[in-house]
């Protein structure tokens, strides 16, 4: 099975078919176990319970960066190598990648008041993630206005490709800029710094939130190919019929 | 109906392009504006149309409604095609046709008359040079209009639509209508010739 | 009548197409107000005192930014030709497609108002006052933009131009539409005095605005 | 389990995240839904693909 | 070379003739800075403080108000045709047109600061710290706001769909640039940190925008 | 010289426009492209420019130059124009004739030549739809280029026009080069004709 199997995309939707109940399965089983971890983690000596924010936080943090990159990808499938499901994965990833963003845009924001004693401040990390948001919306907004999906798909591809150089911003901007935001101590130079009590539990979640994404991205390009199919037996109906 | 322009000049961007120019026209009668590039056939027209105002003269429509001002009455098919890519094909028809006037009802038959019953619900921005000129014509049909202003109307049809807006010609002459047409090529209908000199 | 309705109707489905549909129009409130805070800084008692007036212009550049091609875009594709010729007066079709470009840039500015005022850090008796002067203040800033607009097509002339002409008009809109609202929320001048001012404008630029453009337009021919 | 004085806080962003990917499941399941029901439509209207497969044949 | 040195001298001479010279460009920043004391309320203080800010938002409104007919008006009247056909490569003649934007309508603003900042109250280094940063800075928004450009000849759109797609990626440049000149102003942090990063943003900016704009357009020919 | 296309097809908005469609022409040759509204001529033309990607087959020139590419060494005259009206008729010539890589020198000479040599320093802006099209059949002029795709090039042009219009392809096939052009009405010169089907 390779890519290029792939791209036919008949071949595509019986494969997933065929992989989605056991990925929703592992899903479900990965994030049940997360939850129960994150539940009994102990408490910090700093943050108090509100360290249990952290396990749905970051998790949701990292996939809104992710998806990007996925998307990133895509575009290059789009503009690059023409690959046919290229831009059905692009179009699908947006809004589960706005949901992401979405979400740790929140579960920050809860976090904050009681960690910086405010829900909002304008600083790099944050003000970062939230532009990510706003060109998710942006790209939602573009695919939506234009109906002729293939003229979409490349001016939502060049658009992606530019708006990747938020990512580093948004990875690096606490490293940068002294801000509220704690620095990487998972993720970074020399290993993570987070104790073993947090640290499984956190990776267990993001694996469990890595899968829905998978699960859900996979299925939401399921149903992109029968639009698209839909779309062009209208069209076909359409002509039949001034035939 | 008479139509009739009495030593008519005309200044555009500070040049003048004609003076003196008469001419006259009456119901059932096509009025064919020639000569050549740049001589002022546009000009006429769409001071007929009063988009332009005369430099001197008066241009006036004798039987038409007392109401209305020559303009009202009149049509104007010119280059520019007054369409809006955003649009349906039919969208554009019938908002024309509510806009100046007409009927409401289907622009279906109108649309079909002029060959684009398959594109009705096309968005205009995908129609050929010579679909987009039907499109034009399909709006002299669905508003009626006694005096009828058309610039180079065959201009972009193939043989079909030539025959189609000859055919359309004769029957709005044959309802009374008054036609100006401006053109290089022949019409393919008896006109009484208003030949303009200069230009280049 | 139908005609006026018929224009509007179209021009409001133009703008909804080609701009992208009224959630464009309330994306774009949010983007600029999420622009401000970068520029001013991130100073939030700052931000809400600045409030009312960074809603007020984000309203003052959607217009702007739409309004400039109110009538080129129908001059150049050769519409213009055929509304001056109609039956219906130029005025009231200026006026409808006014109104047309408020009912699809304007409105949905105002219905986003409450969800950017918490962004702000307004509370709800401020927000409802900035989108009550926003309601009325925007056909104003619509009517008196047409009179740009038509200019535009008079002149062959657009972008900066047009602004230029167009923004001191715009200036005691947009005083009496921020007093007001900060009225509103911090006192200690009555609100109802700016408010009424604000009111009295929008119902001059109403009549003003459409026989300005008409008579621009009329005069502009070629 | 105790949350401590920010349990409302924990709370609301557990369950914020749980009803966002709910949204999104129901949101993909109804879509598919939908998308199957309109592809069987046109197998009865006898439209097929180019291919000459039924609409609904994957 | 004659090729571009062509299209950035047509392109600048239609910029003059057309938006009505760079003083238009002029009056508009003008324009922007008497509204702002209007819309913030005459508080001296704070318009000092809010200077650079002020400055930079009236650059990035001029540069948003003239930018989305950049390729668009070429792809309306077949230019773009002609120039897609050329031999010379597309990514340089957009950088051309971009260039060409930014000498008619970038640097008359950068040219009248000093003036504007008389009227905001800045003393002679904070006007010349907001005038580098704006020397340095506007190429970047004119290179982003070109990518939006052209999606929308691509798109078919306009308006306020591409000032959403635009204004996210200009975000940058203004915090920056803003923060430059207040550091420059005020302290307490190095000019230095900020104002290079503002040129490491146009230097990128400088090279994404053309790449992208000319992948843009290339993808979107009909 | 011959430009050739194999088996193509082409695809607008989602709908096919035409499909397997061959063509070969050669030095010194005309090819018209003929047939009914919206049977694709237009897009046949942006296929070979460059301006449209084919949905299938392949456009190819034998024995141009190697190093540039067929849409590098072609001509596009098209229903747009591409003149700038705030730019005068002899800006726009010579900044066309400076971007497509014409030698410089005075551009006087190739106004007279189409009959717009007393418009020079008018703003393009003033011209007529006829002066307009001749500015454009100047533009094939000042820049050498072997492959002409001419969309309806004599619309808008009165008889001299057209017979200067028919002049300079004589010419230009008399120097080896080819030309491809979409027409309704007959070209005034002798040309291998394809026709397009379909379309309405
Ligand atoms: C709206 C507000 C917030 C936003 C937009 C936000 C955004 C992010 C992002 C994008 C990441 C991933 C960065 C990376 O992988 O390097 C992250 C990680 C993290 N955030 Fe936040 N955050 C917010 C508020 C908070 C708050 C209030 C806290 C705690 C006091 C917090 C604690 C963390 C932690 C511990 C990490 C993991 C860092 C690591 O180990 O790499 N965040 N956040
Ligand atoms: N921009 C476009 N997008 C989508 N479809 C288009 C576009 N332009 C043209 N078409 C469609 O492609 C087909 C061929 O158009 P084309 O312009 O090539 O026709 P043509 O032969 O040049 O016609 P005409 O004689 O009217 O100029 C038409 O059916 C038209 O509807
Ligand atoms: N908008 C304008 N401003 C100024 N002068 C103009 C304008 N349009 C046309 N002219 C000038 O007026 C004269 C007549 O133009 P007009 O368009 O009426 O000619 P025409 O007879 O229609 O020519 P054609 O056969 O080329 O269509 C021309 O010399 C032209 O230069
Ligand atoms: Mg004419
Ligand atoms: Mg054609």
């Amino acid at each position: 099975m390779t890519l290029i199997d792939l791209a036919n995309p008949t071949k595509f939707l019986s494969l997933t078919g065929r992989v989605l109940p056991w990925l929703a399965g592992a899903t479900a089983i990965l994030l049940l176990v997360g939850l129960y971890q994150a539940a009994i983690a102990p408490d910090d000596y700093q943050q108090g319970a509100t360290v249990k924010i952290m396990f749905i936080h970051v998790p949701n943090a990292w996939l809104s960066m992710f998806v990007w990159g996925v998307m990133s990808i895509a575009a290059l499938g789009t503009l690059v190598w023409r690959h046919p499901l290229a831009d059905v994965a692009a179009k699908a990833a947006a809004p589960i990648g706005a949901a992401f963003t979405f979400l740790a845009l929140v579960t920050g924001s809860l976090w904050g008041r009681p960690m910086w004693g405010t829900y909002w401040e304008w600083d790099a990390r944050l003000t970062s993630v939230l532009v990510l948001f706003l060109m998710y919306l942006g790209l939602m907004a573009l695919w939506r206005a234009v109906d002729d999906p293939s003229r979409a798909a490349r001016a939502a591809a060049v658009l992606t490709l530019v708006g990747a150089i938020n990512l580093p911003i948004i990875k690096f901007s606490v490293d940068w800029w002294n801000t509220l935001h704690q620095p990487a101590s998972v993720m970074r130079m020399g290993g993570p710094s987070l104790d073993k009590a947090f640290l499984i539990p956190l990776l267990v979640m993001a694996i469990g939130f890595s899968l829905l994404f998978v699960t859900l991205h996979l299925a939401a390009m399921r149903n992109e190919i029968l639009r698209r199919r839909v779309r062009s037996l209208q069209m076909m109906q359409a002509s039949q019929q001034a035939a | 109906m008479r139509l009739s322009g009495r030593q008519i000049s005309c200044v555009r961007g500070g040049r003048a392009v004609f003076s003196g120019l008469d001419f006259e026209t009456a119901s059932g009668e096509v009025l064919a504006v020639v000569g050549p590039n740049g001589s002022g056939k546009t000009s006429l027209l769409r001071l007929v149309a009063g988009l332009l105002v005369p430099a001197g003269g008066s241009i006036g429509l004798e039987g038409g409604e007392t109401e209305l001002t020559l303009p009202e009455q009149s049509h104007y098919l010119g280059h520019r095609d007054a369409l809006k890519p955003a649009l349906s094909v039919a969208e554009n028809l019938s908002f024309w046709r509510d806009f100046l006037g007409g009927e409401t009802g289907d622009v279906g038959p109108c649309l079909t008359a002029v060959g684009l019953g398959h594109a009705t619900y096309l968005p205009a921005a995908y129609l050929s040079a010579g679909q987009r000129r039907r499109l034009s014509i399909a709006r002299l049909l669905v508003v009626r209009r006694p005096v009828w202003l058309l610039d180079e109307p065959t201009s972009a049809l193939d043989a079909a639509g030539q025959e189609l807006c000859v055919g359309v010609m004769r029957d709005h002459l044959a309802s009374g209508g008054i036609i100006v047409a401006a053109t290089h090529a022949p019409l393919g209908i008896e006109a009484r010739e208003l030949r303009m000199g200069g230009g280049k | 009548m139908t005609a006026i309705t018929a224009l509007i109707r179209r021009d409001i489905k133009i703008a909804l197409r080609v701009g992208g549909g009224a959630l464009i129009g309330v994306l774009f409130f949010l983007t600029v107000t999420v622009l401000m805070p970068f520029a001013i800084g991130p100073d939030l008692a700052l931000l809400t005192r600045l409030g009312p007036a960074i809603l007020w212009l984000g309203a003052l550049l959607a217009s702007l930014l739409t309004l400039d091609r109110l009538f080129t875009a129908d001059h150049e594709d050769g519409s213009l030709d055929l509304i001056v010729m109609g039956q219906t007066p130029l005025e009231l079709a200026c006026a409808a497609k006014a109104l047309a470009h408020w009912l699809a840039a304007g409105v949905p500015l105002i219905v986003a108002t409450p969800m950017l005022g918490l962004l702000l850090n307004l509370d709800g008796e401020a927000t409802s006052a900035v989108a009550l002067t926003l309601l009325v203040g925007t056909p104003a800033l619509t009517f008196t933009g047409m009179i740009g607009a038509a200019l535009a097509v008079t002149l062959h002339r657009g972008g900066l131009l047009l602004a230029v002409l167009v923004l001191p008009l715009s200036i005691p809109v947009l005083i009496f539409g921020v007093s007001a609202s900060q009225a509103a929320i911090t006192g200690p001048l009555a609100f109802g005095t700016p408010f009424s001012i604000l009111c009295a404008l929008s119902l001059v630029s109403l009549v003003v605005g459409p026989f300005a453009a008409a008579a621009s337009l009329r005069h502009g021919l070629d | 389990m105790s949350l401590g004085p920010y349990a409302s806080y924990i709370v609301t962003s557990y369950s914020l995240v749980a009803a966002i990917v709910l949204i999104l499941i129901v949101w993909i399941a109804i879509d598919y839904r939908l998308q199957k029901e309109r592809l069987r439509e046109f197998e009865a209207g006898g439209v097929t693909r180019r291919s000459g497969r039924q609409a609904t044949d994957v």
